[in-house]
């Protein structure tokens, strides 16, 4: 059997579970799946890296669609994956915008395996009919909900302050109450300008708004354990991606019914993201085999369905069949239909550093409630003005 | 300048007794040497007079005063280590001032006395150095000089010369004893170097497991000790110890050594009875045997001498005699014949005699 | 006329210090300069970009921060750990009952990994689960010790998780210090009459000189090094309030895939410490030789 | 046989003793306690925490109190957490990487420390030119953030081949550890009386044999302390394990971080707490077995500059 | 029994000069002291003639070979340290067979030598002690067995008993005395201690500054002394010196003090000519005065005492003569008066003339 070492930071339980479809499907087909589970992505993406690099990559490696796997590919070290793509006929069952994020210089050279949105807010059905509390599709209503759950001694918005997740939160903000032209002019054109319109201070409003509906709790606490301030009840709130969903499953939630859900507060805009895995080179004869393999397994049409059920995310691939998806999923779909509400994620668009130094102003904002919404533009514009192409 | 008076002190560590019912008076400006083998106590004693331990019973005193339970610095005491313990990064002015300073003298006070420590003690030009840039002989003033700035009457010294090379040694000592008849105050000297007892001590202590063996002049422990461990342990060569037995006969009394040679005790003044057939040990210290006769010399032996040791002044001859090792001491300008027998001549009124249980005859 | 044989066995000795030294020490210092000056990102490139990351990174707040935060913890937890460290050894040095008892309590911290110790801080610092809660379900509803979650006090929380961690191995090397302190000195002092506080204060202090450079040393490598600790503890938050100048370099070098800057923030770095050792080692280690032969 | 003072004179029978009675316990004796008491506390605190947590069960544990003592004590966290805790789809606990760890820990130990008394004692009893700039270069590496020396070190390894092999990781844990362990031997051969050396040199002693048949076997208490910091360090090292030991060698940390970072909606901090202790477990022994020695060793080695 | 000799030899320690072309014949079987106040270069020495120190210039030959860049495990030699490094945590047995082992001998050999070497030196019931639990006597007796397990034809000894005790030391220096005897091999001795040095030694080589200022016999050092540091550094308590004027008269020449006494000089031996009024130091040991005239002690000389040092057979007399201080040395059974003006009696014979340049006269 060709053994495939796959590089992975899914080490939730659902994601594992997730995780597992795909092993056993590989090995159903004929592969021998040697999982390398490393948790947190900032520690595994650079050790799979240094392993590519020092000559003794894994098999399969996760990564994030777009620029991130960009220089591995220039550096070819990076096997591409035209052939296979051909073979399956990627082009045709696959969305546009998803190849080309896993292209580079017109070479594909990752396997996209779903589609996710990191601005869903999730809530307690139970505690929003308690307080009754209607859902809330804006901000603004968003924050009348909120106090009335404040009020009643319940923590509006569970949050954990870990920087990716401010970010991510961030970014919600600025496409669901920024819009979407602010959010391209920021991410695609990096324009320092797009910080001094009204729409980017409501932006900086909002977000310093949340701040007061979270408990003191929220430092370097991670997702799910805010997620778990939904299930028990502690909080109303929290606005999560996907992935959220096999947090809830597993604690044995059921869409619609325990909790649910709204896509994007505002401008309902879906930021497309994708996980993608790559295949480095440097292996043997074996490992190439187990690579297109592999990339087969990995976008079956069955595989796909079961995949992202246990995982909370979309399938990628949009000839499946969707009746087994859950109710929040179907929302999800039902957005993703109209091209005006899909947006790149900001992966796609801009590079870590760069994001990473907008994380950093983002993270700073939020930790001093001294700071103005307009000195927070300033910082956030002098980031931009570095990155300008 | 005061009387120091140790009364029944006894003193352990855990189940160890390392004094017993110890009794001593040292008078006023007394020079008291307390002299004994490693581990006799000496140091526990002199701790004990200066306060640095807990005592199980007994009284000390001194200048009259019951200090049993004072605080060290309250007894008007002084003591001089064998390392010195001069406080190390602090200049001499600093160790001489240190104690002051911290008992909140006035400046002018403390610069006055320790003007007056370094003069007497002749440490002016050494004001400013650290403990590590001066000699032996230098820390050794120092310490002193920390004494006699806080006034002390009474002067402890423990083995202040054992670190010290021969000559520093010698130099040593003799400062000290100067310094004694300067300030005359009582000094309290613990050593286990026989050289320093007998040439400072006005009196010396001998102890020996916890117990003063003898107290006395130097003089009178080096001619008459009263036991064996003190006379075997005061000397260099040690007392030549040479087992017998004692013969009354008409004439008066002889010792009769192992090879059956027989020495007249005529001249011997006995301090106790003894009787007839008792076997005895005859103490000889090395210049006590002369090679040729003269008045005190007379008893004749026979000794076989192996090595010369050539010490200056005087000669040092090692061999044997009835059997024992034996050593004598002759002048540089005499001549001894090694290998051969030869004759020997004793002066037996400065000799010892000592009983079965080592005590003196 | 003959001359001496050259030693080859002590060479032979030496070559792994000297290849340790020549390729893991030099060569990764000439690498780090190098890459500092290209605009590399994830992977190293040969572009030079003159000082472009000099320049970015003190125009970055982050870094300025880190280097502040670094400072204060050193500052802190160095002072902390050696003046705790000390009187812990005094106390011990007193001829306590449970002597062997209590050093091991003090020490092993030390034997725990900084994971660890973030890990265990953390939940005690944590408001909502570890000391404010205790405290305030005894009835303190008032009670605050928030400082984990507070922008201002997050750093002294990394400086308290790492005093625990530390404090011992101070007391280990005053203990041994102390124990080689000529105990006249103690009587001498008696005699003096001085009080023992200032006795310890005057005269212990200094000589144990030594053993505080060397518990110093060690200490300061652990200042430089910081970075698991605050990575668990804090994460470098709240904001990057308590961010450290390793944690950024890690971050740049990994996580931000620009490895140009962190080169340049790793050399700042390094240029900076060998300022300010130079002087002080040659001082300590080379000006009097010890050994004589 | 002690002759009896020889006269009592000038002393006034009767006075009582001045100053006051030595007490057993002063105050001064009670703050000591006290200070090590409380000290002791606030050291105790967190291992008290991770026992206290391991023990728990979850339920007690949501109730909060983190301080409280469990009503119902379980060992199940613990057996959980070393045999069937998952990580990914590995769901065999921590005791893989705990026989990782020691695969590691045994020869990165031996030879992190051999290389380095190797060089103290070359570098204090035998006369090399540039020994005062090795020792210096040594010094600063030493204040290296490790860091940097990540990505070259891929480089060396993988162009020698050994990048992702036990000999990588034993190779980097002698590279960190040389600095600290080569000054702790060179201070302490420094207190060594240097007659000794040359006692042996005048027997026939070589380099070699010197080092191995006189230096080492005296260097035990020194051996202790270095074999307590290298156990600690490279037991507790995570990033490098990660990155240069590969799939195979992954070490306990790493599995650790791994079972620590949230794996379910709720944080099994018992689970949790139960890995933690086990994690630190080996360290931990060593410790309490020979922290005796440690101090001892510290005297000989840290004490002079 | 080898010879040792050192020619033109030259050891530098960075720029500090140690020795400077020093030339030394050690013959076979002698028993060579090296003796001279610390600093003065005697270690330095002693390691060169062992290999344990990098030679600047000059030769070294051990029994006729060139071992100037040899090993110092080639040479022969054995070497006894002032510690006597033992090494510890090794048995006797174990220290004395250390050696033979890195040097990969035969078991049964080694067991050979080691048990003839435990045979010589008494060392038989102690084989399997630690050096922990020594005295200083067998310690040094181990010491010297690592030398003779080696059959060293050199022994060289770096002041072997100066940390000793008094009496420890004199024994010590009697049993190494006795081995030479024994053994035959060649010595070299470094001491600081004349005691040592007089007693020990066959030729005693006095060093000062890294050069030898005289090399020969005992009492030739000690009677003869060619110069003024010789003179001052061997002999306890010190020599004397008395500055004054040699003048010429027609009865002979005589030495005028400083006070104006006049000491006549017939009997004095001058090894050099002088001129008239010369300045010039008169040298006279505490043994050459006396209290009472005799045959060799004529010449009459003014002393005040001021001290009494008794130091069991003799007493040492501390004080002023002609303005300087003067030391005596006495039979304990003479009485001299303390404090005021005594007469005593100079053996003018073998005093010692030094001119301004502290060389004999
Ligand atoms: N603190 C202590 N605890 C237990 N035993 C002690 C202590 N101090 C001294 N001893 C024991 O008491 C005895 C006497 O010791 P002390 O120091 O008084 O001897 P010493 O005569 O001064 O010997 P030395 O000449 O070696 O200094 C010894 O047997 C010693 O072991
Ligand atoms: N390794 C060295 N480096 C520099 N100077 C040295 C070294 N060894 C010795 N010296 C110097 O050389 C001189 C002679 O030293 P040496 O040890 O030979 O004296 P010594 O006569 O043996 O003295 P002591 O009686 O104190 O042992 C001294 O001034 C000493 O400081
Ligand atoms: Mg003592
Ligand atoms: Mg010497």
């Amino acid at each position: 059997a060709e053994k495939a070492e796959v590089l992975h930071w899914w080490t939730t339980e659902a994601q594992s579970k997730a995780v597992k479809v795909f092993a056993d499907a590989f090995n159903a087909a004929g592969g021998e799946w040697v999982d390398n589970a490393i948790v947190n992505g900032d520690v595994a993406k650079p050790t799979g890296i240094n392993r590519i690099v020092g000559g003794n990559p894994p098999t399969v490696m996760m990564m994030n669609a777009g620029k991130q796997f960009g220089e591995l590919a220039d550096q070819g070290l990076l096997n591409n994956l035209d052939n296979v793509a051909a073979a399956g006929d990627w082009k045709k069952s696959l969305p546009a915008d998803v190849l080309e994020a896993v292209s580079r210089d017109g070479h594909i050279y990752a396997v996209p395996v779903n589609l996710q949105t990191p601005n869903w807010l999730w809530y307690n059905k139970a505690l929003f009919e308690k307080f009754g509390v209607q859902e809330p599709t804006t901000w603004e209503e968003f924050f009348a909900a909120a106090d009335r759950f404040k009020a009643g001694g319940i923590i509006p918005l569970a949050f954990g302050a870990q920087p990716w997740q401010q970010h991510q939160l961030f970014n919600g903000v600025l496409a669901g109450a920024g819009g979407r032209d602010l959010y391209l002019s920021i991410f695609r054109d990096k324009n320092p300008e797009a910080t001094k319109t009204p729409e980017f201070k409501r932006v900086a409003e909002t977000y310093a708004k949340i701040r007061s509906y979270t408990d003191p709790g929220t430092p370097n606490r991670s997702f799910n354990e805010a997620a778990s301030m939904l299930t028990t009840g502690k909080a109303a709130m929290h606005i999560m991606g996907d992935w959220e969903k096999g947090e809830f499953t597993a604690a044995g939630w059921v869409a619609g019914k325990d909790y649910g859900c709204v896509l994007g507060l505002g401008q309902q805009n879906f930021l497309m993201d994708s996980n993608v895995f790559i295949m480095p080179k440097g292996g043997s004869e074996a490992a190439a085999k187990a690579q297109a393999l592999m990339a087969e397994v990995m976008l079956d049409k069955d595989v796909q369905v079961k995949f992202n059920n246990l995982k909370g995310s979309m399938p990628v691939r949009n000839d499946v069949d969707t009746s087994g998806l859950d109710a929040c999923s179907k929302v999800g779909l039902e957005v993703l239909k109209d091209p005006g509400k899909q947006l790149a994620g900001p992966d796609w668009l801009a590079g870590a550093d760069m994001l990473n130094s907008l994380a950093d102003v983002v993270v700073e904002y939020w930790a001093t409630p001294s700071e103005t919404p307009d000195e927070f533009a300033d910082k956030y514009a002098a980031v931009l003005s570095e990155f300008q192409e | 300048m005061s009387s120091v008076s140790i009364r029944n002190l006894q003193i352990s560590f855990g189940v160890l007794n390392v004094l017993e019912t110890l009794d001593l008076e040292v008078e006023e400006g007394e020079f008291l040497v307390l002299l004994g083998p490693s581990g006799c106590g000496k140091s526990t004693l002199l701790n004990a007079i200066a306060g640095l331990l807990d005592i199980a019973e007994g009284q000390i005193w001194i200048g009259g005063r019951n200090v049993t339970w004072s605080e060290p610095h309250e007894r008007g005491i002084g003591m001089v280590f064998q390392s010195y313990a001069l406080y190390p990064r602090l200049t001499v002015e600093g160790n001489l001032s240190f104690g002051l300073k911290m008992s909140g003298m006035p400046k002018a006070e403390i610069a006055r006395r320790v003007s007056e420590a370094a003069r007497i003690l002749q440490l002016e030009p050494l004001l400013q150095r650290q403990p590590a840039q001066l000699s032996g002989g230098q820390r050794q003033r120092v310490a002193i000089g920390r004494a006699l700035v806080r006034d002390a009457k009474v002067l402890l010294f423990d083995e202040p010369l054992s670190n010290l090379d021969a000559k520093l040694r010698t130099e040593l000592r003799v400062e000290i004893k100067r310094l004694h008849k300067r300030l005359g105050s009582t000094m309290i000297f613990v050593t286990h170097d026989q050289v320093e007892a007998l040439t400072l001590a006005d009196r010396i202590a001998v102890m020996h497991k916890g117990v003063i063996q003898q107290l006395a002049t130097p003089k009178e422990i080096y001619q008459r000790p009263v036991n064996r461990f003190v006379a075997g342990f005061v000397g260099s060569p040690q007392m030549n110890f040479l087992p017998g037995t004692l013969v009354r006969k008409d004439a008066g009394t002889s010792f009769r050594l192992a090879d059956g040679s027989e020495i007249d005790l005529t001249a011997y003044e006995f301090s106790r009875p003894f009787h007839d057939r008792q076997e005895a040990t005859l103490g000889l210290r090395p210049e006590q045997a002369q090679l040729r006769p003269s008045e005190q010399h007379s008893a004749r032996l026979e000794a076989t001498f192996t090595i010369e040791e050539s010490m200056g002044p005087d000669t040092l001859l090692w061999g044997m005699l009835a059997g024992e090792n034996f050593s004598m001491r002759i002048s540089s300008d005499q001549a001894a014949s090694i290998g051969a027998p030869t004759d020997i001549y004793v002066n037996i009124a400065q000799a010892s005699l000592f009983d079965e249980a080592g005590d003196r005859l | 006329m003959k001359q001496r044989p050259i030693r080859w066995s002590v060479y032979a000795g030496l070559t792994p210090a000297i290849l340790i030294v020549v390729f893991a020490y030099i060569g990764t210092i000439i690498w780090t300069v190098g890459i500092s000056f290209t605009d590399s990102r994830m992977l190293p490139v040969a572009r030079f970009a003159g000082f472009s990351q000099y320049v970015r990174l003190f125009g970055t707040e982050r870094w300025l921060t880190s280097i502040q935060n670094m400072v204060i913890f050193g500052v802190l937890m160095i002072a902390i750990s050696l003046a705790l460290g000390f009187l812990l050894a005094v106390a011990l040095d007193q001829r306590i009952r449970a002597e062997g008892f209590l050093r091991t309590i003090i020490l092993y911290p030390y034997a725990m990994s900084f994971i660890v110790t973030g890990l265990v801080w953390q939940w005690i610092l944590n408001p909502t689960l570890g000391i404010e809660q205790t405290v305030r379900g005894w009835g303190f509803e008032n009670f605050r010790f928030d400082w984990i979650i507070r922008k201002e006090t997050a750093i002294y929380c990394v400086v308290l998780a790492a005093v625990w961690h530390a404090a011992g191995l101070v007391m280990a090397i005053m203990l041994a210090g102390l124990r080689g302190i000529d105990p006249d000195l103690w009587k001498a002092s008696r005699i003096d009459g001085v009080k023992p506080w200032r006795f310890y204060w005057h005269i212990v202090v200094p000589i144990l000189r030594p053993s505080f450079i060397s518990a110093t040393v060690l200490l300061s490598l652990g200042v430089v090094k910081l970075y698991d600790l605050v990575l668990v503890l804090t994460g470098g938050g709240p904001g990057f309030s308590s961010d450290v100048p390793a944690k950024f370099v890690m971050d740049y070098l990994f996580q931000r895939q620009n490895i140009g800057l962190a080169t340049a923030a790793a050399t700042t770095l390094l240029i900076t410490l060998l300022c300010a050792l130079t002087p002080w080692l040659y001082a300590e280690y080379f000006r009097a030789e010890k050994r004589k032969d | 046989m002690s002759t009896p003072p020889a006269k009592i004179h000038h002393v006034r029978m009767g006075e009582g003793p001045s100053g006051r009675a030595p007490k057993s316990i002063g105050p001064a004796r009670i703050g000591i306690y006290a200070f090590l008491v409380i000290s002791a506390l606030f050291f105790l605190l967190p291992l008290y925490v991770m026992i206290i947590t391991s023990i728990k069960p979850m339920e007690e544990i949501r109730l909060g109190g983190l301080f409280s003592l469990p009503t119902t004590v379980t060992f199940e966290p613990w057996a959980k957490a070393w045999s069937s805790a998952c990580t990914g789809l590995d769901c065999r606990g921590i005791s893989p990487g705990f026989w990782n760890s020691v695969k590691i820990l045994v020869p990165s130990v031996f030879c992190s420390i051999f290389v380095g008394a190797l060089t103290g004692y070359a570098l204090s009893f035998w006369r090399v030119r540039f020994a005062n700039l090795l020792f210096a270069a040594l010094l600063l590496g030493a204040f290296l953030p490790y860091q940097v020396f990540i990505y070259p070190l891929v480089r060396i390894y993988s162009a020698t081949g050994l990048f992702s092999t036990i000999y990588a990781l034993v190779l980097t844990h002698v590279i960190f550890g040389l600095p600290v362990i080569t000054l702790l031997f060179r201070n302490y051969y420094a207190g060594i009386p240097i007659d000794l050396f040359k006692a042996a040199r005048v027997d026939g002693g070589r380099f070699f044999s010197i080092f191995f048949r006189l230096m080492l076997p005296m260097s035990i208490p020194m051996l202790v302390v270095a074999v307590i910091l290298q156990v600690t360090g490279i037991w507790n090292d995570f990033i490098m394990g990660l990155t240069f030991g590969g799939l195979a060698n992954r070490p306990m940390t790493v599995q650790l971080t791994n079972l620590v970072a949230p794996t379910e909606g709720e944080i099994a901090y018992n689970v949790n707490m139960a890995a933690t202790i086990m994690t630190a477990a080996v360290p931990l022994i060593v410790y309490f077995v020979s922290g005796r020695w440690f101090v001892r060793g510290i005297a000989a080695g840290a004490v002079k500059g």
